[in-house]
C-alpha cells in the first residue's frame, strides 16, 4: 500500500507538492479552505517580472493536480491534528478524519490588512486601495477611481505593513517593490497621461531581472520615485489626497496632492497557518512565520518528524521560490518515508 | 508683514502641485539618462566641488527633479563641469550634460535668468 | 470618505473610564485663560449628573509646560506628578481626572515609563518620601476631562435645551474638531477613537446635533510647541501652524471649531485676529471667523448655560454667529458686564476679526 | 571622548567634576533617550508630519541619525546648534515612527543635556531658555502655576489682542465673575496655593535637580550676557531678556 502524504493548502507551493507527490507514486489528499484551489494567484492579473498572465502558471499548476491520484479537498479546515510516532491523525471541520505518513503545511500568506496603517485612511477615503484591487482592476481594463474618473495622478506607497515595528512586522516582505515596479509601469501603459510617484524606503530588487524592471520603469516609463515613508493622506474636498511624505534624499518635507494612493500590502503569517501551529505544536517565529529547522539546510523541516513546510508558510517568497521550496518539501518528504522516521 | 515683532514663517515643503518643473522636462527631452539616477551618491562622493565646499550634485538633481528651482539656481554654479562624475556614475547618467542642459534652461528662461 | 472604516477603528480604541467619584486636577493655561470652562464642568459634573468630584487645594501645577519648555528636569516633573498622585491617595480617590491635556499625556506617560522601569518609580517614590515625606498609590483610572464629558454625552443631550443644529436651515452646524496632541499621539490606546482618527469630541458632536468635519489638517498641531509659543521671537511658527490649519479646513465652511486641550482654543481664537491683523486675511462666513470652542462650553451651550457665564466673552473671535445659528437667546449688551465695573467695562471698544 | 567640567548624572543627584564620559553614555542616562532610541532607518515618516519642520530648516530625521553615530563631535555640535530647539514637542513623530522612536523625546534628552552642560548659550534659540526660566519657571516657583497672568499684558502678548486688554483692566471681577476663587483659600481656579504646598513643590525642585537646573541657565545666561557686552539684572526688563526675547535672526526659516 502506497503511503498517504496530506497537503495542507493548496496554493501554489501545496499544488506544486501534490502534484509531485502523486508523481512520486503517493496517495494524496490536498486541503483547501477555500472553494477552490490557486491561492493568492485568483488574486493576480499579471505576474512580475516578466509579466505574464498568471492564469499561465495555474494552468501548468492544475495540470500537474487535477487527477484521480490526488483527493482534493475544498471548504476544507482543520479541526484537529494529532499523531504518533508514525501516523497523524487529521479531523476536517467536517467531521472527517484523515490518516497520513506525512503532512506537507502550505497554508501560505495572507495579505496584511491595510487598514491597520489607520494613517494611510484604507476603507475610509474613497482612492485609497490595495495592489490586490489594482491588479483586479487591471484584469478588468479599466482604472477608475470611485466617482468613475480616471486617475491622473497615481501614489504607490511601498512597505505598507512591512518593515514596521507599529503594526508588528520588523520583516522585509521582499516582493512588495517589485510589485511596485510591476503596477507602476502597468499604469502607465493603461494610462499614458497619468503620473506615477512611488515612495520607498529601500528598493529591494533583489529577485532576477527586477532590477531590469525598476530601470525599464525609470527610462521607459518615466515612474517617479521618491525616497521617504508616506506619513499620512488626508482627503481634500474634491475628493483628492494630500500625502505628507520626507524627500529624504533633498532632506524636506513634501507635500502632494494625489488622485489615487495604492497600498503595497505586505506578507504576514496565515491565520490558517497560525491555527495549525497551535494545534500541531508547531513553532512559530518571531516573525510569525512557521519556524523551520534550520535556516540554511532545513527550511522544510519542522520541529514534528513526518510534518513539513512548503512556501510562503515559513517566509515571504516570489512564485519560483514557491515552486522550488515545495519541490524541495517533497524531497523531505520521500526522504522520510523510506528511511527517515 | 511685522506687525507684534515678527513674521508669519513661510512653508518649506516641497510643495509638489505649485512647483514649475520645466526645466526638468527641458533635460528629460535631451538626456533621457537622468531618468536613470537611483540616488546613489557616487558623484557627490567624487565631486571636486562637492569635497570642499556644501554642493551635492546628487540633491542638485532631485531638486531639479522636483522644481525647487531657487535652490538649483543658487547652487548649480559651484559646478565646474569638470565630468569626473560621469565616469563614476553605475548607471551611465550623463551626470554633466545635465548640469549643462539645466543652465541653458536657466538662460533660456527669462524668469530664471542666472 | 467612508465612515464604516472609522468604526471600525473606533471600535478598536475603546478606554475605560471611570464612572464617579473623580479626583480633579487643574490645568493652568485653563485657569487662566479659559475658566469659565472649569467652572461649568464643574457645575455639570456635581449639578447636572451629581457625581462626586473632589479637589484639594494643595495640588500644583504638574510643572507640564516647563517640562516641554525643557525647564524642568524629568526626575522634577516626576516628583511632582508623584505628589499630585499621594494627595489624591490620601483623600481617598483613585480616579484621577486632569482639566488638562499636556498634564494628562504626563501622566500617561510617566506612568508607562514606570510600567517599563520600576527602578525609576522607586527612585521617585524615595524622592518624594525625601522632599515631603508622603507616599502615593498609582491612579486606578486615568481619565481627561474630555473623556468623562464624551462618556456621558447622552445624559447631557438628554437635558440639552439646544441642539448643535443651524435653527434656520435645519442642518446640522459643521464642526472642526481639534485634539490636543499629548491626548493620544504618543500612546493612542489611551485616547478614545485613538490617535489618527479621534472619536472623543467627534462622539459628543454628533451626538449633540452637529457634524463633523474631516479636513486634511486635522492632525496638524495648533502650533504652541511650548518655547515655540512662549518665546516672542519664534511665534511666526506659532501662528504658521495654525494658518495651515485655516486654510486646510476653509474650503469645507465650518461653523466652529472644538477642542479638548487647553491651549489650542486659546490659539486657534487669536491667531484668527493676528492674521487679519497681519496679513488682512480673514476666515470664516463673511469673514466673521470661524467660533473657536472649548468642550466645556460647548456643553455649556448645549445646556442652555448663560454664555456669558461660560465666558464666551473672553475670546477674541466672536462666538455670536454661533450662538445665533443655534438660536441662543442672549442678552448682547451684557457681553462685557463683569458685574461689577459697567461703565468701565463698556468704554473698550473691542475690534473683532 | 568628551572632558566635561561639570556633568550633571542626569538620574543621581550627584554631579562629578571632571570626570571624562562619552556624550553619548550622558544622553543614555536620560530615561527619555532610552525610551525615544532604537534604531532609525532614515524613512523620514518624522519629518514628513513634523510642524517644526515645515517652518523651520529643520529635519528630526537627520537629528536622530547623527546622535546614532554615537560620535561626540557630531553631538557637540548639535548640543550647541540652533537646530535642537525648534521642536514643538508635539510628539506627532511618535505616533508614526515604523521603529519606535520617538525623536521628540531624543531632543528633550538633547535639551536638557545641552543646558546642563551650558552649551545651549552657544546658539540664539537655546539662549531663550533663560525666558522660559523667568517666565514659567518664576510662575512655578512663586505660585505654583506654570501660567500665572495677572499683569501680563498685550506688551509681552500683542497677539492675545484687545480682548486681553479688556480681561487684564477687569481681571478681579472678572474671574469672580467666571466663578474663580482668585487667590482666595480653599480649592478652585486660581487659588491661592498653601505656603506648606508652595515649600513642597520647592523640596523637590531642591531634591530632584530643578533648581539645579535652573541655576545651571542662570549661570551661564549671566556669563553669555557678559560675552556679548549685554546688561542683565533681576526679572525680564532688562537689555539681555529682551535681547533673547525678540531676537530672531532670520535664518532658521526658509
Amino acid at each position: 500500500m502506497s503511503k498517504h502524504v496530506v497537503v495542507i493548502g493548496g496554493g501554489v507551493a501545496g499544488l506544486e507538492a501534490a502534484g509531485r507527490l502523486s508523481k512520486a507514486g503517493f496517495e494524496v489528499s490536498l486541503l483547501e479552505k477555500d472553494n477552490k484551489t490557486g491561492g493568492h494567484l485568483n488574486d493576480w492579473y499579471k505576474l512580475f517580472p516578466d509579466r505574464r498572465n498568471s492564469d499561465e502558471v495555474k494552468a501548468y499548476l492544475y495540470g500537474i493536480t487535477l487527477h484521480d491520484g490526488i483527493k482534493l479537498l475544498t471548504n476544507t479546515t482543520i479541526e484537529k491534528i494529532s499523531g504518533n510516532k508514525t501516523h497523524f491523525s487529521i479531523i476536517t471541520n467536517k467531521g472527517k478524519e484523515l490518516v497520513a505518513d506525512a503532512i506537507i503545511v502550505a497554508t501560505g500568506f495572507d495579505l496584511f490588512k491595510s487598514a491597520r496603517k489607520e494613517e494611510y485612511g484604507y476603507g475610509i477615503y474613497d482612492n485609497v486601495i490595495t495592489s490586490v484591487e489594482l491588479e483586479e482592476m487591471f484584469r478588468n481594463g479599466k482604472i477608475a477611481l470611485s466617482n468613475g474618473n480616471v486617475p491622473k495622478t497615481i501614489g504607490i506607497v511601498h512597505c505598507v505593513g512591512s518593515r514596521d515595528e507599529k503594526v508588528g512586522n520588523l520583516y522585509c516582505s521582499k516582493l512588495c517593490c517589485v510589485t511596485a515596479v510591476k503596477q507602476a509601469i502597468e499604469i502607465r501603459e493603461n494610462l499614458p497621461e497619468s503620473k506615477v510617484f512611488c515612495f520607498y524606503m529601500d528598493m529591494r530588487m533583489g529577485g532576477a531581472y527586477y532590477e531590469e524592471l525598476y530601470r525599464e520603469a525609470q527610462e521607459k516609463w518615466g515612474v517617479n520615485f521618491i525616497r521617504g515613508k508616506v506619513s499620512e493622506a488626508g482627503e481634500a474636498i474634491d475628493n483628492k489626497l494630500v500625502i505628507k511624505v520626507e524627500d529624504t534624499l533633498a532632506g524636506r518635507p513634501l507635500k502632494m496632492e494625489l488622485d489615487m494612493l495604492v497600498l503595497m500590502a505586505g506578507m504576514e503569517m496565515s491565520d490558517g497557518g497560525k491555527k495549525i501551529a497551535g494545534m500541531g505544536g508547531l513553532n512559530t517565529g518571531e516573525n510569525r512565520f512557521f519556524a523551520a529547522a534550520d535556516h540554511h539546510y532545513g527550511s522544510n523541516r519542522s520541529n514534528i518528524k513526518g510534518v513539513f513546510y512548503a512556501g510562503t508558510c515559513t517566509a515571504p517568497m516570489n512564485i519560483t521560490e514557491t515552486i522550488s521550496h515545495a519541490r524541495a518539501a517533497v524531497s523531505e518528504v520521500m526522504d522520510y518515508l523510506r528511511d527517515g522516521r | 508683514m511685522e506687525k507684534y515683532g515678527y513674521t508669519i514663517s513661510k512653508g518649506r515643503q516641497i510643495d509638489y502641485e505649485s512647483n514649475d518643473r520645466r526645466i526638468a522636462e527641458y533635460i528629460y527631452e535631451r538626456e533621457p539618462s537622468f531618468r536613470l539616477c537611483i540616488e546613489c551618491g557616487g558623484c557627490s562622493a567624487t565631486c571636486t566641488t562637492g569635497n570642499i565646499t556644501k554642493f551635492s550634485l546628487r540633491e542638485l538633481h532631485i531638486l531639479i527633479k522636483r522644481g525647487e528651482n531657487d535652490q538649483v539656481r543658487q547652487n548649480i554654479r559651484k559646478c565646474m563641469l569638470c565630468g569626473k562624475c560621469t565616469m563614476v556614475c553605475p548607471r551611465g547618467v550623463n551626470t554633466r550634460n545635465i548640469v549643462v542642459l539645466a543652465k541653458q534652461a536657466f538662460q533660456k528662461s527669462d524668469e530664471y535668468a542666472i | 470618505m467612508k465612515i464604516e472604516g472609522k468604526k471600525a477603528i473606533w471600535k478598536d480604541y475603546q478606554k475605560e473610564i471611570a464612572d464617579d467619584k473623580f479626583y480633579y486636577v487643574r490645568s493652568c493655561v485653563r485657569q487662566n485663560f479659559f475658566p469659565g470652562s472649569e467652572t461649568t464642568f464643574l457645575k455639570i459634573m456635581r449639578d447636572e449628573l451629581k457625581k462626586d468630584v473632589y479637589e484639594h487645594p494643595c495640588h500644583t501645577t504638574c510643572t507640564g509646560i516647563g517640562y516641554h519648555g525643557d525647564i524642568v528636569p524629568v526626575e522634577t516633573t516626576m516628583t511632582v506628578v508623584a505628589r499630585q498622585f499621594a494627595i489624591m491617595t490620601e483623600a481617598g480617590y483613585e480616579n484621577l481626572l486632569p482639566s488638562c491635556i499636556t498634564s494628562f499625556g504626563l501622566y500617561t506617560e510617566i506612568l508607562d515609563t514606570w510600567h517599563h522601569f520600576p527602578e525609576v518609580e522607586e527612585k521617585v517614590r524615595q524622592q518624594l518620601k525625601k522632599a515631603t515625606g508622603r507616599e502615593f498609590q498609582i491612579p486606578k483610572n486615568l481619565a481627561h476631562a474630555s473623556d468623562v464629558i464624551y462618556k456621558f454625552r447622552k445624559e447631557i443631550a438628554a437635558k440639552a435645551k439646544y441642539k448643535l443644529i443651524n435653527k434656520n436651515t435645519g442642518e446640522p452646524l459643521k464642526v472642526v474638531d481639534h485634539i490636543g496632541c499629548h491626548y493620544a499621539k504618543m500612546f493612542p490606546s489611551k485616547g478614545v477613537g485613538g490617535a489618527e482618527y479621534p472619536y472623543v469630541l467627534t462622539g459628543i458632536v454628533e451626538e449633540w446635533g452637529g457634524q463633523i468635519i474631516d479636513y486634511p489638517e486635522r492632525r496638524h498641531c495648533c502650533g504652541f510647541g511650548f518655547r515655540q509659543y512662549l518665546v516672542q521671537a519664534n511665534r511666526g511658527f506659532s501662528v504658521a501652524c495654525s494658518k495651515e490649519k485655516f486654510e486646510s479646513m476653509r474650503p469645507f465652511k465650518p461653523d466652529m471649531i472644538i477642542t479638548n486641550c487647553p491651549g489650542c482654543p486659546m490659539f486657534l481664537d487669536r491667531w484668527q485676529y493676528v492674521i487679519n491683523e497681519m496679513e488682512g486675511k480673514r476666515y470664516g462666513q463673511n469673514g466673521e471667523g470661524i467660533p473657536v470652542f472649548t468642550y466645556e462650553e460647548v456643553a455649556g451651550l448645549v445646556l442652555g448655560y448663560d454664555p456669558w457665564d461660560l465666558g464666551l466673552q473672553m475670546h477674541q473671535t466672536d462666538c455670536e454667529p454661533v450662538l445665533d445659528k443655534m438660536g441662543i437667546e442672549y442678552s448682547p449688551e451684557d457681553k462685557y458686564n463683569t458685574g461689577v465695573n459697567v461703565e468701565h467695562s463698556k468704554s473698550h471698544n473691542l475690534i473683532n476679526v | 571622548m568628551y572632558k566635561s567640567y561639570l556633568c550633571v548624572n542626569l538620574f543621581t543627584d550627584h554631579i562629578f567634576d571632571s570626570i571624562m564620559e562619552k556624550l553619548y553614555d550622558l544622553l543614555l542616562k536620560d530615561i527619555r533617550f532610552e525610551e525615544g532610541l532604537n534604531a532609525c532607518m532614515n524613512c523620514g515618516v518624522c519629518t514628513a508630519i513634523c510642524p517644526a519642520a515645515e517652518f523651520y530648516n529643520y529635519d528630526p530625521r537627520k537629528i536622530v541619525d547623527s546622535v546614532q553615530t554615537k560620535d561626540d563631535d557630531e553631538i557637540t555640535e548639535l548640543l550647541k546648534s540652533e537646530t535642537i530647539w525648534y521642536c514643538g514637542e508635539c510628539m506627532s513623530c511618535k505616533t508614526r515612527c515604523p521603529r519606535g522612536n520617538a525623536p521628540g523625546l531624543i531632543i528633550m534628552a538633547l535639551r536638557a543635556l545641552s543646558q546642563d552642560l551650558g552649551f545651549f548659550v552657544e546658539s540664539e534659540k537655546g539662549r531663550q531658555q533663560l525666558v522660559l526660566k523667568r517666565t514659567v519657571g518664576h510662575w512655578i516657583l512663586k505660585y505654583g502655576y506654570c501660567l500665572y497672568l495677572e499683569g501680563v499684558g498685550t506688551a509681552l502678548h500683542p497677539e492675545q489682542g484687545p480682548v486681553w486688554d479688556w480681561i487684564q483692566d477687569n481681571w478681579s471681577d472678572l474671574f469672580k465673575k467666571m466663578g474663580a476663587n482668585y487667590k482666595g483659600d480653599g480649592p478652585g481656579i486660581l487659588r491661592k496655593i498653601p505656603e506648606d504646598a508652595m515649600d513642597e513643590l520647592r523640596r523637590i525642585f531642591e531634591v530632584t535637580g530643578g533648581m539645579k537646573r535652573f541655576e545651571n541657565i542662570e549661570e551661564f545666561s549671566k556669563k553669555k550676557a557678559e560675552e556679548l557686552d549685554m546688561t542683565l539684572d533681576e526679572g525680564i526688563d532688562n537689555e539681555y531678556f529682551r535681547h533673547i526675547y525678540k531676537t530672531n535672526n532670520g535664518c532658521h526659516t526658509r
